[in-house]
């Protein structure tokens, strides 16, 4: 019998809980129902712990869980500076680490690992889903609102890149201090720049309150679109319909894409106060899943020989279907381009998203090549 | 047309308002401060928290019993101001004959419980709060669109300002309030009931903040953290200000609010500094601050 | 005594303004080396303000100052003190958390310069404790010495800050009504003191107790409305009839 | 605190008020010492490095508080920046491990140089708020400029061989290093107290005006006691940037400020050995309540409105009353 | 030393104020030690007594201002140990202190306006600024502007607009010109004559024998002796050894 620790570690009081915390938790204990490990003769634990978002609280937790606790494998974990923290010491301690929550494509770029696997999302995906879709689609002139720091900027760039690509053009952007309140006065220079877009390179509370003083001052009823690049449908919930109708975001997941969806997220709500899931609380079963799987397909839970059969197996789940793990660590699967319904639009609650376009798998994510992993040389 | 450092005059304009409305949230909340400092000589720490709470009450009021943003604005700094008074009563009103850092440390102590509490209860993503409908839509001023209710929070915010000024600095009860700030025994020894002076002062400083809070729901997001960094600007504005000084409270509350929203156009990077930048100065060529008296 | 020339302190044309208000105007003031020189003055005369404005609490208006004939008129008030020109306060001011004796010590210490010598043990210290000893039982606190300086009365504090300033053995003293609210028996201890540190040592003093003025005084100053109204002995002085309507009054003996 | 009766005191002699190194200093630090050289072998090292960080994190805000009436809500910032730069010294450049944490501490000395200029200029709480402020602005510095990684911080920093020679990367060998940098941090704070200098700094955190009548130049006491407290607490971020082979915002936060205050007060202010038990209390806190999300703040609120509220003195304050004696 | 005096217990009845056996502490320290002394209605009493005897602490006790004290104090009939200063206020006695207590956040006119009205037939604002004209010309200075002097002008001239007829005035001279002293001499005794109560504490002891009825010595927290005006000439010798003149 193998007995396998697992350690949920995310955000449990700040700007993730909702979209991660709890519901990770859950998420997780469900995969390892739906594996049956009991049955199978693999003895299953969860732990699980708040890291704050901070990546020291993050890197001191994982070091403890690993030195001193057994955990076999981290699963979750929002917020891409802490992600980075536990990739080094999972790499240090030869373990596994499976991100769901965390949005950097250098987790699987020039920061990758053979001990991680990135799997719900990345910020090359979301750009590519919103930036492709929207110029596509025509709006083709983009300001952006660029949070000031690293990730705002690399979102930006990201997303810029696409747009360019595209046949799009950017007219200009604003970098706003991080955490901000007031963003108005951005608002006013997008309106002004007669850009068709206004790209919200921010996350969390900063993108919710850039979005609220967006309805304020009349900016949608103006005609300009709002693209947010980091967004969740916990963030359309609490934002409330009515203000954040016409938000065009891209995820991988929604509880209401299929019957197979659905019925998970029923059995997940009823366990989680009638919340439904998020994609990162969906990819944290799927990764659960995938990883028993590999550990009953190797006997054993060393981590180099699950990490191999992880990444040669096919992936196959009731969230996103068929997929697989690159050798960079990139789970791959297709992505969903959403708009948020008016609020006469919308049956109830969480019924917030119109489907816009699917991405293909194969398109979703940045080549494997132009990621620059130095595990491939 | 003629432009100014490259910025037309009508950006100009609209971005000196939208100043002039984040001022407005700086002056009501310096106030505050500026008010309990003054008669309690305590650093209320918890000033950003109570602001929050002022939000979420009004939202409370709004979800659980459908009280809408008229009754919010009289109801939530009554009863956050009941809740200050309580505080002070209890704990705070121990403190005075201690060193004033200890009433730092409480208040901070507070503002993370408050914080934490809240945290717990709702989760930190923010919750909504709809413009009222009297207040919705917006006056197109030829060079903005201004939301009416951002107009309604700067009249609402002066108004607040100078009346509390007036009160403090121009009746025989600021002159108490003073008196008090300095020797509390000795106004007591003239047969003034200094203690609930105090403990009604501190809730009215509490409930400016509150209504701060009230007034920022319908346009900043409703999350637990909203007050925490807000608090820490205001004590710059409160030292560029100097804190023996309600109107200077004000007038630098409205001043640097401007400041900060002209250097988000000319350089917008760095204003998350400029309010620093300029205590930095202050400090250096007038330590007392610009309104501040040295005692 | 007569005038030998020999000044230690000199103003010239002293001024302050207080927005609109002169608290001092073109005052001429000169200290002979080893007297004990009086301010006297109604009060609000200025006699403070001159004090502050001599060691520089306060910076003139106008006005020169020297000290033992260099120009201090821009000199910081920390400077003031190491060149030897030492102040008490009207309020009286001491360390309150301090003993008596650390009090004492505080002011012997400063003898060693600037004690940035945070490396040394503190007890290099102990050497002060004889002096300072001695200093306490010079104003009569010799029983008090571990006593924290909060916890001493009004009058003794004034003593231990007596003490204190004599303990950094100045040069020249300048002492703010040093017996307000002190005891008969203290008047008379602290005019003996004042006395006896007077041989080696020139003092300025303001002071309303007229018996201590006439006792100890060589030479007074009196100041009135900000300018100087006489100066001379107190045989002079107090007979000036302009001092006595402003100043001593019709009633005293 | 001695509460004399005037007239009934007996008259103290000079002798019994003469200066000494009390035994029971020695005695303690023995003591700690011994107890922290097995200390690794019981408990998680990690997690004792961790204590002994903040230990002198907390001792050097003491020395400032405790000692020079300052009460410092921006320690953080030279925390931070020193942990950034030998974070940024022993990744980027290489460095050896003691030079990185040379260089992180002078990194925090000549931060202190510039804000505690600025700063000493007000008293009381205005120091407060403008060391805060200060902060505040350091940390929005250490988010937008692109060498401390803004949100990610500087992460996998190599602990390195030390001079060249000794390897880190085992814990138990980082410990004892890290025993020793703390170690010799709490005795140099000891003796900076206990110097002329020190007897300088509380007559001027009683009296200041009357400090500067005396002829002392107050402000350069302050601004050298600042210094000191600042390039110490420089000191303890870099050794943690080196254990922890990160340095992150939090170390510049707000927050992390008020943590330290936090420590300082409960272990009680103005003690030798407070800070220590303060650290040792709150991080052990942390580490045991870290799964409970929200809680730990509010804990952390509680421990702080108690302890203002019923236990001033803190722990050790607490037991220096019980036995009479300074700690 | 003087031989021990007998331990005064004057009878009650007739007097305004009368305290009995108060005790009084700062925190811990226990400083007066049963104190015991008589005013009666329109009197002037003085408290003498060298540095820490106790004076001030025996004034802060009548007033409520001190942490901790016990024993009795009655104000016409009225028990005074118990309630909180501002009631003592409101019962009509002013406080003068002998740090004399200006506000420095008000100006001059505040100051002087400040303690409130607590009963008729207080002087007027122009009253006290006409016993006090140095203080007409500063009205609007910000109160600790004021020279020593004129603080001291300030605070006694201040509580003479409450209303209050017993006042306690603790060394009211000190520091003030000798015309000032004889002009507040002169108040003095105005208002013994408008039937004002006083009870001063003093160093200056001419200007004491100058105004007051009787003498109270103070020594060590305890009232040791009483000496009444007439008396004061034969009894030099014994106060000169009490007051170490
Ligand atoms: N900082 C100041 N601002 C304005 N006016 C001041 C200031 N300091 C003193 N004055 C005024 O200057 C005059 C002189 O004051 P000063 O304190 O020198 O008097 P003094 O001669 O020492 O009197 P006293 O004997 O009463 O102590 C007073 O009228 C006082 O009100
Ligand atoms: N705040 C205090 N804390 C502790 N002890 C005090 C305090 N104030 C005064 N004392 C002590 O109480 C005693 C009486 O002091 P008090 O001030 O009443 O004396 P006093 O008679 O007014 O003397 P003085 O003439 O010097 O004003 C003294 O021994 C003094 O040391
Ligand atoms: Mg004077
Ligand atoms: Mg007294």
């Amino acid at each position: 019998e193998t007995a396998v620790k697992i350690g949920v570690l995310n955000d449990r009081s700040g700007i993730y809980t909702d979209l991660s915390g709890e519901g990770s938790v859950i998420a997780a204990r469900m995969a390892v129902e739906d594996f049956g490990a009991a049955a199978k003769g693999i003895k299953v634990e969860i732990i699980s712990a708040d890291h704050q978002n901070k990546p020291d609280i993050a890197s001191s937790i994982a070091r403890k869980w690993y030195d001193q606790d057994g955990v076999d494998l981290i699963v979750d974990v929002p917020t891409s500076s802490a992600a980075f923290a536990v990739s080094d010491i999972t790499r240090e301690k030869k373990k596994v680490f499976i991100n769901s929550g965390a949005g950097s494509a250098d987790l699987t770029g020039a920061k990758c690992s053979p001990n991680t696997i990135h799997w719900t999302y990345d910020t090359w995906a979301l750009a590519k889903g919103t930036g492709g879709a929207m110029v596509a689609a025509g709006n083709k002139k983009w300001f952006f609102i660029t949070a000031d720091y690293a990730f705002g900027h690399s979102l930006e760039k990201d997303t810029a890149a696409v747009v360019k690509a595209a046949g799009g053009e950017v007219v200009g952007s604003v970098r706003h201090p991080f955490p901000g309140t007031d963003f108005s006065s951005y608002l006013l220079q997008a309106q002004s720049s007669g850009a068709q877009v206004i790209g919200l390179a921010n996350a969390g509370g900063d993108t919710v309150n850039t979005i609220k003083q967006a309805a304020e001052f009349g900016i949608t009823q103006a005609g300009q679109s709002l693209a947010g690049l980091l967004i969740f449908i916990t963030d359309i919930h609490a934002l409330g319909l009515k203000t954040a109708q016409g938000l065009v975001l891209t995820e991988s997941f929604y509880w209401d894409l299929n019957d197979e969806t659905r019925a998970w997220s029923a059995r997940f709500a009823a366990q989680h106060g009638g919340k439904e899931p998020t994609m990162v609380h969906a990819g944290v079963y799927s990764g659960v899943l995938h990883y028993l799987k590999s550990v009953e397909a190797t006997g054993g839970k060393d981590s180099a020989a699950v990490i191999a059969s992880m990444k040669s197996m096919p992936t196959s789940d009731p969230l996103f279907g068929k997929g697989s793990v690159r050798e960079d660590g990139r789970k791959i699967h297709d992505m969903y381009l959403f708009k948020v319904k008016a609020p006469a639009a919308s049956k109830g609650p969480w019924d917030y998203y119109e489907k816009l376009a699917t991405i293909p798998a194969a398109e979703a994510f940045r080549p494997i090549a132009d990621g620059g992993c130095p595990l491939l040389k | 047309m003629f432009e100014l450092l490259g910025i037309p005059p009508q950006a100009l304009f609209g971005q000196l308002l939208l100043g002039l409305i984040n001022g407005s949230f700086y002056a009501l909340l310096s106030l505050g401060l500026a008010v309990i400092f003054g008669l309690l000589n305590i650093i209320n720490f918890a000033h950003g928290a109570q602001y929050m709470m002022g939000a979420f009450l009004a939202w409370m009021l709004m979800t659980y019993f459908g009280i809408g943003y008229w009754w919010a604005l009289l109801l939530v700094p009554i009863a956050v101001g009941a809740s200050g008074v309580v505080i002070e009563r209890l704990m705070i009103s121990r403190l005075y004959h201690l060193d004033h850092l200890y009433g730092l440390l409480l208040t901070f102590g507070l503002a993370l419980i408050i914080q934490g509490l809240f945290r717990n209860q709702y989760g930190v993503s923010g919750l909504p709060y709809t413009i009222p409908a009297e207040l919705s839509g917006g006056t197109n001023l030829g060079f903005m669109f201004l939301p009416n209710y951002r107009g309604w929070v700067v009249l609402a915010s002066l108004v607040v300002c100078l009346g509390t000024w007036f009160t403090i600095e121009k009746t025989k009860l600021g002159a108490y309030l003073r008196a008090a700030t300095e020797n509390p025994t000795l106004v007591g020894a003239f047969g003034i009931n200094v203690p609930r002076m105090i403990t009604l002062t501190y809730g009215f400083g509490v409930g400016l903040a509150a209504l701060a809070g009230v007034l920022a729901a319908p346009i900043y997001s409703v999350n637990p953290n909203m007050g925490a960094d807000l608090i820490i600007v205001v004590f710059a504005v409160v030292v560029i200000g100097g804190m023996g000084s309600i109107l200077g409270a004000i007038v630098t509350g409205f001043g640097l609010g401007i400041i900060e929203g002209l250097t988000r156009v000319f350089y917008p990077e760095g204003s998350a500094v400029v309010i620093f930048v300029i205590m930095a100065l202050v400090l250096l060529v007038k330590p007392a601050g610009l309104f501040g008296r040295t005692v | 005594m007569s005038a030998t020339g020999d000044f230690i302190l000199k103003a010239e044309r002293l001024t302050k303004r207080f927005g609109g208000f002169a608290a001092v105007s073109n005052v001429d003031l000169a200290v002979e080396r080893g007297t004990i020189h009086a301010l006297i003055g109604p009060n609000g005369a200025g006699k403070t303000t001159c004090f502050n404005l001599l060691t520089k609490f306060l910076q003139p208006s106008d006005g020169a100052i020297f000290f033992n004939g260099r120009d201090i008129t821009r000199m910081p008030p920390a400077d003031i003190a190491r060149l030897g020109l030492v102040r008490s306060f009207q309020i009286s001011a001491v360390f309150p958390r301090l003993s008596a004796l650390e009090n004492v010590r505080i002011a012997l210490q400063r003898q060693r310069g600037d004690s940035f010598d945070f490396w040394r043990s503190e007890k290099a210290l102990n050497r002060f404790d004889g002096k300072a000893m001695a200093g306490l039982d010079e104003v009569g606190l010799a029983e008090f010495a571990a006593t924290p300086a909060g916890e001493l009365s009004y009058g003794r504090k004034r003593a231990l800050e007596i003490a204190t300033t004599l303990a950094l053995d100045p040069e020249m003293l300048l002492l703010d009504e040093p017996m307000a609210g002190m005891a008969q028996e203290d008047v008379s201890r602290i005019s003996a003191l004042i006395a006896r540190i007077a041989e080696n040592r020139t003092i300025l003093m303001v002071e309303h107790n007229l018996s201590v003025v006439a006792d100890l005084s060589d030479r007074i100053t009196v100041l009135a409305r900000g300018q100087v109204l006489a100066e001379g002995s107190y045989e002079v002085v107090s007979r000036d009839p302009r001092v006595v309507e402003a100043y001593i009054g019709v009633g005293h003996g | 605190m001695t509460v004399a009766n005037t007239e009934t005191h007996p008259v103290t002699l000079p002798a019994d008020l003469r200066i000494s190194t009390p035994r029971h200093h020695v005695v303690i630090f023995a003591g700690l010492l011994g107890l922290l050289l097995v200390a690794p072998f019981v408990l998680y090292p990690v997690f004792l490095m961790k204590v002994l960080c903040f230990a002198l994190f907390a001792s050097a805000l003491n020395l400032l508080l405790g000692y020079g009436g300052l009460l410092s809500f921006g320690h953080a910032a030279f925390f931070g920046s020193a942990s950034y730069v030998a974070a940024h010294a022993a990744k980027v450049w290489g460095l050896t491990p003691e030079l990185a944490i040379l260089l992180g501490t002078g990194a925090g000395a000549v931060l202190g140089l510039g804000i505690g200029a600025l700063a000493i200029r007000r008293q009381g709480i205005y120091f407060a708020m403008v060391t805060l402020a200060f902060a505040q602005m350091v940390f929005f510095f250490a988010l937008q400029v692109p060498f401390t990684g803004g949100e990610d911080g500087i992460q996998a920093v190599p602990r390195g061989k030390l001079f060249g020679l000794v390897d880190l990367s085992n814990d138990l060998t980082l410990y004892f290093v890290v025993l020793l940098i703390v170690f010799g941090g709490l005795l140099l704070i000891y003796r900076i107290v206990h110097s002329p200098f020190g007897q300088v700094l509380k007559a001027i955190r009683d009296n200041e005006p009357r400090s500067v009548s005396l002829g002392y130049k107050v402000n350069r006491y302050k601004l050298a006691v600042f210094v000191m407290s600042a390039t110490l607490a420089g000191l303890a971020g870099a050794t943690k940037a080196i254990v922890f082979q990160l340095a992150s915002l939090t170390d510049v936060y707000w927050t992390m400020s008020g943590e330290v205050v936090l420590m300082t007060l409960i272990g009680g202010m103005g003690t030798i050995f407070g800070p220590l038990v303060g650290a040792a209390v709150i991080v052990t806190m942390q580490n045991y309540f870290a799964g409970f999300g929200a809680w730990v703040t509010i804990l952390q609120g509680i421990v702080f409105v108690v302890t203002v509220l019923l236990f001033r003195e803190g722990i050790i304050g607490v037991i220096a009353r019980w036995t009479k004696k300074a700690l | 030393m003087v031989e021990a005096a007998p331990l005064i217990r004057p009878e009650a009845g007739t007097a305004e104020l009368a305290v009995r056996d108060l005790h009084g502490w700062y925190d811990e320290s226990h400083v007066l030690h049963g104190i015991n002394f008589d005013v009666r209605p329109g009197e002037v009493v003085t408290l003498l007594g060298r540095n820490g005897a106790g004076k001030t602490t025996t004034l802060k006790a009548i007033m409520g201002i001190l942490s901790k004290r016990t024993g009795s104090v009655r104000f016409m009939g009225r028990e005074l140990i118990g309630l909180p200063a501002r009631a003592i206020a409101r019962a009509g006695i002013a406080f003068c202190p002998e740090e004399r207590g200006i506000f420095s956040s008000l100006s001059v006119e505040e100051n002087l306006m400040l303690p409130p009205t607590i009963r008729d037939g207080g002087l007027s604002r122009d009253d006290v600024l006409g016993i006090f004209p140095n203080l007409r010309e500063r009205l609007q200075s910000q109160g600790t502007k004021l020279s020593g002097g004129e603080q001291q002008m300030l605070a006694i001239g201040r509580i003479l607009r409450t209303g209050a007829k017993f006042l306690l005035l603790d060394e009211p001279t000190e520091g003030l010109a000798p015309v000032i002293v004889q002009q507040i001499g002169a108040t003095l005794r105005t208002l013994k004559q408008r039937g004002f109560t006083i009870v001063l504490v003093e160093q200056n002891f001419h200007f004491a024998a100058s105004v007051a009825d009787r003498h109270y010595v103070v020594e060590q927290g305890r009232v040791i002796d009483e000496i009444s005006d007439a008396e004061l000439a034969a009894n030099t010798e014994k106060l000169h050894a009490y007051l170490g003149v």
